[in-house]
């Protein structure tokens, strides 16, 4: 059984926000306008966070992409009144667009908060409608949303796998954001490998996960900058 | 008073009908198309369908691939006219769509046909054998008949297998 | 006791807004009508366009509805909890104020289960609960013990007004087919008697555990996720508290009106405001206790992450609600319930007004600040309810009034036989009773 | 019981009711289903160049049902490798942007009013087509003007050749922006007037003078996958970053140590640096007697004492002096100079500042011996196109070719766009009929857009190529919407950090949506339109067959290959290093066949040593004293100063001062909205600031120590206000601001454009314009003065 984790390597990250531009484009994220936007109703699975502490000139700032963190154990799966939202046997947290009745429990119980809520029905002008991603779903209005470490990938990658008769291999399934990413700060695989870079990544000293201290166990490991 | 509540009651009762069952309308296809009689001719699904084993979709066949043996009249029936009127027209046929999944569910022919091998009838029937192209689906495809097969076939029943 | 062919007698006037209707009561009827008509219209509005059209966003996901969905369950402790307290507790004065207390619990019980569907993002999907349920959700267990506390509450509503229907019933008037059904064949004998008293003791009992658990639970909603100053297991019997608080709040109100409004100055008097101001003022110090308790473990932790929300409170965006929360509910009103000269009727009115405007108060300062300040760095958004949100609350209020006007219409607002009971029987029963536990007074 | 017809209206009346209200009901309540919109089918993915700034990556782009779905990076592509940048993505946005123009517009409003009027490409060729004629029979072809931005590759060459056959020398570059490399930098040092490579892979210390190069650099994904490598991609191996910057940038966040400076004092704070390295000794001793010249004080041939660049240093530039300028610390400034010289191999970095400025940072480099090197700047060599066939110009066409510059510039080398917008307005030496816009937008990207919008109202027929409705293209009479870069053809000629050159293959991934054209195409047709010499020059049908015949000379180069993965990368350079040329081509056929396969070709060899092509000065050194700038100045005017020809320090004329205005003003780019052409892709809009959330407007960075003293707080609306005009913009609190220095970010402030950029955010560039640079004729950096206030 596969444990599908991220490693993002935060000395390599410039932050330039392709992650984020990436996942846009793959999932088909709703375009939020300016007024929208100036309201604090902008989705995004990935999203750049930046931590700037200290004083002028003394300061230490600290950029830092953060997708759903796909926790071991999720605040958000236990509060979900119609198990619209759960994790998978491969660890990867869900949402069943079509179960999830909005009532924006999950996204208030997320300490990450990682889950974006439709506050209208997502629409794209018509100049644009073929161009949405034919693998992923188009969320209507009150539903929740957030990452899903491209599951869909996950999915067609299986199923050429099969028919090339053969296994799986890591590098056939990669999210959007970790295949884009240009400074190749972002790593994917199977946690349970222990051979795999995301494994070995992970066990490294500059290790560290997002809200440790929780006890959510997320599977998206950062690794600190400095040597 | 009474007249009117009896009235009521009946308008609800034909009302509940209709949604209950008016809701499936049967669109009628602009051509009505003989599975049994091309099938007999030795004509292969994937002839027409071409793509259920490499895609997810299955396909329709385009004017062209009709045209392919239709060039010349093969038959008096007015329906080969109508293709060609498409065909002059540069037009597609406008083949209705029964099997429609719901928005968030991404269904795969490749996954069931060519890597889990299920066969065509499983899921459409007999269509082979049809001689008028079918007005509704074969099975009505609710989420407990997917997952029913696939408990009993052992496969996937994740929703994330299907729901994306 | 014969009830056939009986006088009423001095209680005639109980029945008296039953009988007749005035001016007065057609022009609030119509008016609330407009602002509950308004408030649908919101809500259609919403209903169609999707959530945007309140203030909510990112990372403030809930607002006003969740803030009414606790207020309004909050109020429902008004009624079959204090009147519940009461039975048992054999307070005489209860009397001629339990009716209208379970009536506000019954029905505003809609009100804050409406507010949590209202907030909905799909509310068509809203069945999905009963059909998909996951118990690991509290939002689960609050549908669950909501339900049990309607069912219990209104039968418990119910079971005392029996004989009364039976006496409109017997009365003549509108509706006799109405009383008739619901009457369930009432004849006032020894054991129909028997059998109600039963029913109601048993009923009472149950009440107070199933309503002390609904706000246990609506607590758990926020103390059960992993937020700053929500996950906090002191929640539970705060919330109760502010509950009762409110409730009894919204029963002084409420009595005050109906002794106004239908001349009841001789059914409600100021010893039964008295006695409520004295209980809203150990409700007012026990409130103060908890959300002392509350700030201070907060501070004297000293979490970052709960100091950020502390002081957001106390001195930042969200002070104006803090404080206005503890004028509200501690300032105003603890002075006019301390003294016996402000503990009039009208002195408590306007200390309940207070303190339910502090408690909703209460219950926005808890819900929003939190969310407004996530764990991680997120965008400064401001949060402030829009028309819809405002209307949708005016309607609730609106039409929560209007059911209460339409009840005291079909129901006597004042238990005509319980009053009667008292007049009849208490008297000699209270001797009796007090021989029982006084020391030096003989018992055969 | 009995029905009379009463009962019977009345049960149709109930039944009635029923349905209605019910039915009503029903419906209501159903949610309208989402069309499906995303049907499933067949996908290609078709690779090609991304045209969304100057990067030049490949990328492939997913195409089903000819519609372009997705664009992910061509794994084969050495720019990318397979990565992103977020424009690059968001490229599917600008093809697919609602609000493109679809047909040849012609003007009908007046200038900037936007009415427009659809006409043919029949119409639209005869209109410009006869107008140039005019211009040719008055015997005035050179007020014909091209003012061209950024694109390169065989566009440039086109353009030049028609130019030249029509009789004008006015191709005016207005390419400049200062987050690029400093080319003048390299000019003067090296004597190359094109873009140098910067081997940041390999580099041990970066020393970055206020450059942008994880904001802005000029190819984004190139440097951002060079930063990987140099921060983790060698084992054992951490390169390290300073930012030398007046604002905490990205770069600046990422980088291990921030040195705030004042804004455009960077260039001192280069000698300061330098003045301490050779106080120390520290500098690359072999290196500068061997290949550079002027470092040392020398006796020119005439016998006259020229003062070297050691000698100059160490008099002028004290670190008490430079401290003082700059407001770096001395103790600092020592270590950064140290750090510098001993951590090899380092590359100092700069941006289009002053040029000497840029000579001063171009200096570390040469004192570090850091030129040619690995880790060090390199010099790429060029694409082997084969030149188009030379043409025969007529009469009028060597008369007008032979005209004075409008700009005065001097061949092909170098171009003032604001001397042409000065000149255009004062008609010295005479005013331009015919204005083409290819690839710019004055109006908008150019500091003092005022000026331009003025220059413009004065050329009777202004035609502006662009597919979008910006700013310039507004104030045209003619808009011939060029395609998109998605849908056309051409040519991509890059080079790689470490040196390599590359040329990708940008080719129609789907046919056009609207009734555009490609410019290239529709200049051949004009050509044709002209007839005579022109017609002949230009005998190739569109611009696909121009790209052909050129293409042939790589073919025919024998060097190295099209696109493959990093081993046969590593093959080919060995079988090149012993001599051998084996492509994975046989005849060009073949080869073009495999450059659209696999998105190109590229020489994966980078010789060194070769010191004439690094070296292009008079010296054929590097040059501390720049000779070519002297030959190229003595001809104008008389004798100066050693110094001038020495990286030195020019303080600045300063726009406003320092009581009414109190702050400086910091004109910074975000990665999203580099360039001023992506303002209408709301996937970067969405994340313009991400730094302070900050999305789809214009903020102001100011320091909140500052901030608390004017009383602003945080998301207040402020005027930001310079002596030229004033912006209202959000008031943002950073912790990275300066305290005497307010920050604004480029690329919002669209006067016109489609829903998602047109009154979005200000123009800061409306700001600033004041003082510019005696070589460059363009404005400086860091020069304008701003008070803010609330409002």
């Amino acid at each position: 059984m596969h444990k599908w984790g991220m490693v993002i390597d935060l000395d390599r990250c410039s932050g330039c926000q392709t992650c984020m531009a990436a996942c846009h484009a793959e999932n088909n994220i709703a375009i939020i306008g300016p007024e929208e936007s100036a309201m604090g109703r902008t989705i995004h699975w990935i999203e750049l966070l930046p931590f700037i502490e200290g004083e002028y000139p003394h300061i230490k700032a600290r950029l830092l992409p953060r997708p759903c963190m796909h926790c071991e154990h999720p605040a958000c799966i236990k509060v979900c009144p119609v198990g619209a939202t759960y994790a998978n046997e491969e660890g990867i947290v869900g949402i069943v667009y079509s179960r999830c009745i909005g009532c924006r429990y999950c996204t208030t119980a997320c300490p990450y908060t990682v889950r974006s809520f439709n506050w209208y029905k997502p629409q794209w002008p018509k100049e644009m409608q073929g161009s949405l991603n034919r693998d992923v779903s188009i969320r209507g209005k009150g539903v929740v949303e957030k990452c899903s470490f491209c599951h869909h990938r996950l999915l067609k990658a299986r199923e050429k796998a099969k028919v090339e008769k053969r296994e799986l291999l890591s590098e056939d399934y990669i999210p959007a954001c970790v295949q884009a990413c240009p400074s190749n700060a972002m790593y994917f695989g199977d946690l349970n490998d222990p051979f795999s870079t995301v494994s070995i990544l992970s066990r490294e000293r500059r290790a560290f996960k997002l809200l440790e201290d929780l006890g959510t166990e997320p599977k998206v490991i950062y690794l600190s900058e400095g040597m | 008073m009474k007249p009117f509540l009896i009235g009521l009651a009946i308008g609800t009762a034909i009302l509940l009908f209709f949604i209950n069952f008016g809701s499936s309308f049967r669109p009628e296809q602009p051509i009505s198309f003989n599975h049994k009689k091309h099938h007999e001719q030795g004509v292969e699904c994937a002839t027409c369908h071409s793509y259920f084993k490499e895609q997810t979709f299955s396909g329709m066949p385009k004017t062209a691939a009709c045209m392919e043996c239709h060039k010349d009249s093969l038959t008096k029936h007015p329906d080969e006219e109508k293709i060609k009127q498409f065909q002059k027209n540069g037009e597609e046929i406008p083949w209705k769509r029964l099997y429609q999944q719901p928005d968030d569910v991404f269904f795969s022919h490749r996954r069931h046909v060519a890597l889990a091998g299920m066969e065509c009838k499983s899921c459409h029937g007999d269509i082979g054998q049809s001689e008028k192209p079918p007005t509704k689906p074969w099975v009505k495809m609710t989420m407990k008949w997917c997952m029913d097969c696939h408990t009993k076939t052992k496969a996937n029943n994740d929703c994330l297998a299907c729901h994306v | 006791m014969d009830e056939k062919g009986f006088n009423l007698g001095d209680d005639a006037i109980l029945l008296q807004p039953i009988q007749r209707t005035g001016k007065t009561f057609y022009l609030t009827l119509f008016s609330l009508i407009a602002v509950i008509l308004w408030a649908a219209g919101a809500y259609i509005y919403q209903y169609r366009d999707g959530l945007g059209v309140t203030g909510l966003s990112r990372p403030i996901y809930w607002g006003v509805y969740i803030t009414n969905f606790v207020f309004f369950i909050g109020i429902s402790h008004a009624g079959t909890l204090i009147s519940a307290i009461l039975r048992l507790a054999k307070a005489e004065w209860r009397r001629s104020i339990t009716r209208s207390a379970e009536v506000i619990t019954v029905l505003v019980l809609f009100f804050g289960v409406g507010n949590i569907l209202m907030d909905l993002g799909r509310p068509d999907r809203m069945l999905n609960i009963l059909q998909y349920p996951h118990f690991q959700s509290p939002l689960l267990w609050d549908v669950l013990s909501i339900s049990v506390y309607l069912t219990a509450s209104s039968v418990y509503l119910y079971l005392p007004l029996i004989p009364d229907i039976a006496i409109l019933r017997d009365h003549g008037g509108r509706y006799q087919w109405f009383y008739r059904i619901f009457a369930l064949g009432w004849s006032g004998t020894e054991r129909q008697h028997h059998l109600l008293e039963k029913g109601i003791s048993f009923m009472a009992i149950l009440v107070i555990p199933v309503a002390v658990s609904v706000h246990t639970v609506v607590s758990f909603v926020f103390a059960m996720t992993i937020q700053p100053m929500w996950h906090s297991a002191i929640f539970g019997p705060y919330f109760v508290t502010g509950a009762i608080f409110s409730g009894i709040a919204a029963l002084i109100v409420a009595m005050n009106l109906i002794r106004k409004v239908y001349h009841l100055e001789d059914y409600l008097r100021p010893v039964h405001f008295n006695n409520l101001g004295i209980l809203l003022l150990v409700m007012t110090l026990l409130w103060f206790y908890f959300t002392f308790t509350e700030y201070l473990t907060t501070f004297y932790g000293g979490e970052p992450i709960h100091m950020t929300i502390f002081w957001m409170k106390f001195t930042g965006k969200f002070a104006p609600f803090f404080w206005g929360m503890f004028l509200f509910c501690f300032i105003i009103p603890l002075p006019i319930l301390s003294f016996n000269k402000t503990r009039t009727p009208y002195g408590t009115l306007i200390a309940s007004i207070s303190v339910i405007i502090g408690m909703w108060l209460e219950r926005f300062v808890i819900v929003v600040p939190t969310l407004a300040n996530p764990r991680l760095p997120n965008e400064a958004v401001l949060y402030f309810p829009t028309w819809v949100e405002w209307s949708v609350f005016a309607g609730c209020v609106a039409f929560f009034i209007l059911l209460y006007m339409i009840f005291t219409k079909l129901f006597p607002i004042v238990s005509i036989w319980e009053v009667r009971e008292g007049r009849e029987k208490s008297m000699a029963e209270v001797q009796e009773r007090i021989k029982t536990y006084l020391p030096g007074i003989g018992v055969e | 019981m009995k029905f009379n017809r009463r009962d019977f209206l009345k049960m149709g009346g109930g039944a009635g009711a029923a349905i209605a209200l019910g039915g009503g009901f029903w419906k209501w309540t159903q949610f309208p289903p989402v069309e499906r919109l995303n049907e499933p089918g067949i996908e290609r993915w078709i690779p090609t160049v991304c045209g969304q700034c100057t990067g030049g990556c490949g990328i492939l782009v997913r195409v089903i049902d000819g519609w372009a779905v997705n664009i992910a990076g061509n794994p084969l592509h050495p720019v990318n490798r397979g990565t992103l940048c977020p424009k690059g993505i968001a490229g599917l946005q600008g093809l697919y942007d609602p609000d493109r123009i679809r047909t040849p517009l012609k003007r009908i409003g007046n200038r900037g009013e936007g009415r427009y009027q659809p006409i043919t490409w029949e119409e639209a060729l005869h209109l410009v087509s006869e107008s140039l004629k005019d211009l040719r029979q008055k015997g005035e072809p050179h007020h014909l003007v091209v003012l061209g931005g950024r694109h390169r590759g065989l566009m440039r060459s086109l353009w030049d050749r028609f130019l030249k056959s029509f009789g004008s020398p006015n191709y005016i570059d207005n390419q400049f922006r200062w987050e690029e490399p400093p080319v003048e930098g390299l000019f003067l040092t090296q004597g190359i007037n094109s873009l140098p490579a910067y081997d940041i892979d390999n580099a041990q210390y970066i020393l970055s003078f206020g450059s942008g190069i994880l904001e802005s650099p000029w190819s984004p994904v190139q440097m951002l996958r060079g930063y990987g490598h140099f921060r983790r991609g060698r084992p054992g191996i951490r390169g390290r970053l300073v930012q030398i910057e007046s604002r905490l940038s990205f770069t600046g966040i990422k980088a291990d140590e921030w040195v705030p400076v004042q804004p455009g004092a960077e260039g001192i704070l280069a000698l300061g640096i330098a003045h301490m390295i050779i106080k120390e000794g520290l500098y690359h001793k072999e290196f500068i007697s061997g290949q550079t010249f002027g470092f040392e004080s020398w006796t020119g041939p005439d016998g006259r004492e020229h003062l070297g660049f050691k000698e100059f240093v160490l008099s002028e530039y004290e670190p008490t002096v430079v401290s003082k300028r700059t407001g770096v610390p001395i103790d600092q400034l020592i270590r950064l100079a140290r750090e510098f010289s001993s951590n090899q191999l380092s590359l100092a970095i700069g941006y289009r500042d002053r040029p000497f400025h840029q000579m001063a940072v171009a200096a570390l480099n040469g004192m570090m011996g850091n030129i040619d090197v690995s880790g060090g700047v390199l010099i790429p060599r060029s694409i082997p196109y084969q030149s188009l066939p030379p043409l025969k110009e007529d009469a009028i066409a060597q008369r007008g070719s032979s005209q004075k510059r409008i700009d005065e510039g001097k061949g092909n080398s170098v171009d003032h766009p604001y001397l042409f917008a000065g000149n255009t307005l004062s008609g010295k030496p005479y005013k331009p009929k015919v204005l083409f816009l290819y690839y710019t937008n004055p109006l908008f990207s150019n500091p003092d857009p005022g000026l331009f919008s003025r220059a413009l109202q004065e050329i009777p027929l202004v035609v502006s190529f662009s597919p979008y409705m910006d700013d310039s293209a507004r104030f045209s009479d003619l808009i011939l919407p060029d395609h998109t870069p998605l849908e056309r053809w051409q040519d991509d000629p890059v080079f790689l950090n470490n040196g390599f050159p590359v040329l990708g293959i940008r080719q129609p991934v789907i046919l056009p949506l609207y009734q555009t054209k490609a410019t290239g195409d529709f200049l051949l047709a004009l050509a044709r339109s002209l007839g005579g010499q022109i017609q002949k020059a230009f005998p190739w049908n569109d611009f696909k067959e121009v790209m052909m015949v050129s293409l042939k000379g790589v073919f025919e180069a024998k060097r190295g290959d099209t696109f493959g993965l990093q081993f046969d990368e590593a093959w080919t350079r060995l079988l090149q290093r012993g001599g051998w040329s084996v492509p994975s081509y046989k005849n060009f056929e073949e080869f073009s066949k495999l450059l659209l396969e696999k998105g190109g070709w590229w020489d994966p060899v980078y010789d060194f040593g070769e010191r004439d092509r690094v070296f292009r000065t008079p010296s054929r050194k590097f040059e501390f004293y720049s000779q070519g700038w002297e030959k190229a100045r003595s001809s104008s005017s008389g004798e100066e100063k050693d110094s001038s020809f020495l990286p030195h320090w020019e303080e600045s004329k300063e726009a406003g001062n320092e009581k009414e205005y109190p702050f400086h003003l910091h004109v910074f780019r975000t990665m999203s909205l580099t360039g001023g052409r992506n303002a209408n892709q709301p996937w970067l809009q969405a994340m313009a600031g991400q730094h302070l959330f900050e999305r789809w407007k214009t903020w102001v960075e100011i320091n909140p120590g500052t901030a608390k003293r004017m009383s602003i707080s945080d998301g207040d609306w402020v005027w930001v206000e310079s002596k030229r005009g004033k912006v209202r913009v959000k008031a943002r609190l950073y912790k990275g601001a300066m305290p005497d220095v307010v920050n604004i970010p480029f690329g919002q402030g669209h006067a016109s454009g489609g829903r998602w950029s047109k009154g979005i955010g200000e123009n800061p560039y409306r700001l600033i314009g004041d003082d510019l640079d005696p070589i460059t004729g363009y404005p400086t950096h860091g020069t304008t003065r701003v008070k803010v206030y609330k409002g």
